[in-house]
């Protein structure tokens, strides 16, 4: 991953946002407040200009403006959870260029910091429940001597199902956990924005 | 999707351009959206209040920003809670040095963007103590929940809290009055029909005609259980018996009593509702020492009602009775 | 029908014994319904203001009951003007000797309820004098209808009024001032949604998602016109268009501006509203020197908003100023 | 006509406006206020309730004793206006029984009282186009030799070809009047509830 790659992604990930705003929104509207789709299209609209022109000699300095810029635009629980993604992530990868293997690892820490933050498990029915088993498999990939397009692949696979595998669950973070048995039976529009954005992923790197 | 907008995308900033229109008593930051008192902040040395959430709760709580009450407010988008920055900004601007209190209802989303604030304004040398208003007991087990809501309790503690900062008090007491406001409310809602955000472009559920949400929050989200519609004083036993399992109240007790409208609810029905409570709680020698019965914390058209109950001690009375200055709460001089 | 009530019978009487649990400061007369201060009446001397009308538009009239405002509020079945007796009791109840004010919004019902209550008044020997407010610009030409309705300037006659009587003036030159106030106010209203008077159970008129009603009372009744939903900037033109073809407003003219919802219209949305108004009119070099936004003449759930303007001189902006202290109106000390 | 009659009438009035009760809201509802059935409903109850027991030596005590229980129950227009009417008529029927043509006067002095205090004319679409016909085809049936029996029919008769005759029309006064050309083609609903009084005259006669 080089810095034009970084700034692709994040710009795929606006573009996969735009196209799919209403229907995250539909998605929190009905174990939500029925702004999710609203929330990261302002923050990625917000992202696609910041990072547009940015002068970066680390692959980090994108992602690190894009997380800043989601937690000054986003509001709501998913602007600092995913800005603080971001941010970690960006942290970790302070070089012209990131392997495989330096990216998994800055993924975990962008794992990492949004559960420090929110303190979701999985199964809480939340983003961490496509985050997490998207870098177990960017991982596995990489361990296994997968390439950088294999292991972003496995990702977003992995993301999706752990989105789909929400549906069952009862809500224990956020909003939808104050619905209690109510939030069964409805897919979890951050798990789903998760899984937008490790697709983003793939397809920025196969392309 | 029926409003008096212009468009979805300029709700907030035009009815920020409205309040500033319509209150010059206040100044509003367009830029920074921010909501602060037009005659500079607060008394030198006094601690200033800081609160915000998302929009659609109006008059909450750039209506309560003013002499007694709020310092400054941050509104977020609607129904989202601010970003940081906004907070920021706001501390910057009316910090006198003795600190701000921020008011943060418990919402994933308010806490979260509220405690990246308070970093922020801790690297810039601003003293920072937080109160996270809980009081609707709708959401019973926190262990299973992101713990309970703030709605109605948020009125009790901006008021009795800005009482306090007003008289000179310091971060630490005001900040703990706080918590002692909070820690004796207590709020339960119903909703009649659910409420359309502008963005979202339509109502958040499906409700059916003879139907209603019990145990509602404030963002258009549906509630604990769906039942039928009742009677007032059947939906006002159900809201109390909450309320009051979680919050026993003694004959003789002192209460601070709001009755508050969701937003498409007539005062008429209000007061119908609050004879109810009142009838409840005296016939359990319970007092009604103070009360408030209008839309206070509202939750755009939604048609429905909240009802907190704080119990008061000498000390919040008193604090209730002081004077206070703003665009939807004002009594004393 | 989605209503917080007991039963359609019993609105009236439990809102009423609502009103006086939840105001210390009000006594509420529930035999006669006749809404008055609680300290006695008005100072030894002192003209008496009452009013009333139909229920279903609080906080219109009792909300405006207190010192700087009406001395008695006589409120009928929703929507239908209240009896002579009830004007009679209160006039029995507040008069000090020097007369009472009738204010009456101008409809059939009102106009000669209150008539026949200043009538048996007149015959206890009480002295009465009797402002009719007609503001509303919708209705066009009084020979081919009732004449024009009364319904926001009732709130800057009653404000107006009350603070003149505050100070001693007698009865002719309360009424002449009540009379002066009307003369320059007028209002114009829109409705999004008709609503639902808990006896009729069902709304009073069907509107498709995409339409309005242009130019409605505060009654439920449809209004001059259907239209298509506008955006809140053209809806505003056409009530500034309508209001200001009555009475015309030169550069430099200074105005009481009150922006009114109709009762389920978001706070949110009536700021948005507002600071199209006060662009539309500050573009025209007229000053808004005073405003009212919020929910002050309703028509139960409706959904929908009133525009009032009133060009003030500086007699009329020095009273509105003079404190008042209702539930729903209340500033200075 | 005698005391029993007329407390006979005000009851079959009352019974009248309880069935009709939700017809005449209906009517109102769509160019007034949607209270005219639970107005008059409210009045003729409590009109039912004064005059069940009370002692009276004249036909008008009865009927004066109905207008002034509407005036302070009814409220609205029509209250003051048919408690007028009522008082009216009354007070001129000062005798323990009243012939036809007495009765006839009566009822002239009722509309009188109407008019004089509303000031609507025949076809400004309110009550008047009812009562105007029924007063004056009652006088009719008088002059040409008919009984009480047929004065009130040809009255009944009359006061629903006037209340029919309201749709067309373009409201003048009353609440109606605000809705303009929109108040073509719907009955007014005081027309509607007169036709009802005169309805109960005829049948309380007739029985
Ligand atoms: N504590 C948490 N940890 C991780 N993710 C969370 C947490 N709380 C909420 N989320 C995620 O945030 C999503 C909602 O985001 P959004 O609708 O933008 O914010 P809000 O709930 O404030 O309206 C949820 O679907 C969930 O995936
Ligand atoms: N000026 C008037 N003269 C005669 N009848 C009138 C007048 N104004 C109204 N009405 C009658 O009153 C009826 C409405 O009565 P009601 O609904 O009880 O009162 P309101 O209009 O006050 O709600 C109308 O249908 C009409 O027949
Ligand atoms: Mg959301
Ligand atoms: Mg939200
Ligand atoms: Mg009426
Ligand atoms: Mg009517």
């Amino acid at each position: 991953m080089d810095i034009d790659l970084a700034r692709s992604w994040v710009q795929a990930i606006a573009a996969a946002v735009d196209q799919h705003k209403d229907y995250l929104t539909q998605l929190d509207s009905a174990i939500g407040d029925a702004d999710h789709g609203i929330n990261m299209h302002r923050g990625f609209s917000a992202v696609t200009t910041a990072v547009a022109n940015m002068e970066a000699d680390i692959v980090g300095a994108v992602l690190v403006k894009a997380g800043t810029t989601l937690i000054s635009s986003v509001g709501g629980a998913s602007g600092p959870l995913y800005g603080s993604a971001f941010r970690a992530i960006g942290k970790a990868l302070d070089a012209p260029t990131a392997d495989p293997q330096q990216f998994a690892a800055a993924l975990a820490a962008g794992l990492q910091s949004v559960q420090k933050l929110g303190a979701a498990a999985p199964g809480d029915k939340t983003m961490i429940d496509a985050y997490a088993p998207a870098v177990a498999a960017f991982q596995l990939q990489v361990d296994s001597g997968g390439d950088f397009a294999a292991a972003a692949g496995a990702a977003a696979d992995a993301a999706k199902e752990g989105m789909r595998a929400t549906t069952p669950l009862q809500a224990r973070k956020g909003r939808s956990s104050y619905l209690g048995a109510r939030s069964v039976g409805h897919q979890d529009p951050g798990a789903t924005s998760t899984a937008l954005i490790f697709r983003a992923l793939a397809e920025t790197v196969a392309r | 999707m029926k409003k008096l907008i212009n468009s979805p995308e300029t709700v907030l900033d035009e009815a920020l351009a409205g309040i500033a229109a319509a209150h010059p008593e206040l100044r509003v930051d367009a830029k920074n959206k921010v909501i602060t008192r037009a005659d500079g902040t607060i008394r030198a040395g006094g601690v200033a209040l800081i609160s915000g959430g998302g929009s659609g709760h109006e008059p909450l709580h750039g209506g309560f920003v003013g002499p007694g009450m709020l310092t400054a407010a941050c509104p977020g988008e609607v129904f989202t809670s601010p970003v940081p920055d906004q907070m920021l900004a706001a501390a910057q601007a009316v910090d006198s040095g003795a600190g701000v209190l921020f008011i943060v209802k418990n919402y994933t989303g308010d806490v979260l963007n509220f405690q990246m604030a308070a970093e922020l304004a801790a690297e810039e040398g601003i003293m920072v103590k937080t109160v996270v208003v809980d009081d609707d007991v709708a959401v019973q087990d926190s262990t299973w929940t992101a713990g309970r809501r703030g709605t109605g309790a948020t009125v009790f503690v901006e008021k009795i809290v800005g009482a306090l900062a007003e008289q000179g008090a310091d971060l630490a007491a005001v900040a703990e009055m706080g918590r002692r406001v909070n820690a004796c409310s207590r709020s339960f809602a119903v909703a009649l029909t659910a409420c359309t955000a502008p963005a979202a472009g339509k109502p958040g559920f499906d409700l059916p005609e003879d139907e209603m949400e019990v145990g509602v929050g404030i963002h258009g989200e549906p509630g604990r259980r769906r039942d039928k519609l009742r009677p007032a004083r059947e939906i006002v036993a159900t809201a109390l018996e909450a309320i009051l399992a979680d919050q026993p109240l003694a004959a003789g007790d002192e209460t601070i009593v709001m009755v508050n409208g969701l937003g498409a609810t007539p005062l008429l029905e209000l007061y119908v509702v609050f004879n109810e409570v009142a009838t409840a709680l005296t016939g359990q020698n319970v007092v009604i020492a103070r009360s408030l019965v209008g839309n206070y914390v509202t939750s755009l058209d939604m048609a429905g009602v909240s009802i907190t109950v704080c119990k008061a001690d000498a000390d919040m009375l008193a604090l209730w009775d002081a004077p206070v200055n703003t665009p939807a709460l004002r009594w004393g001089t």
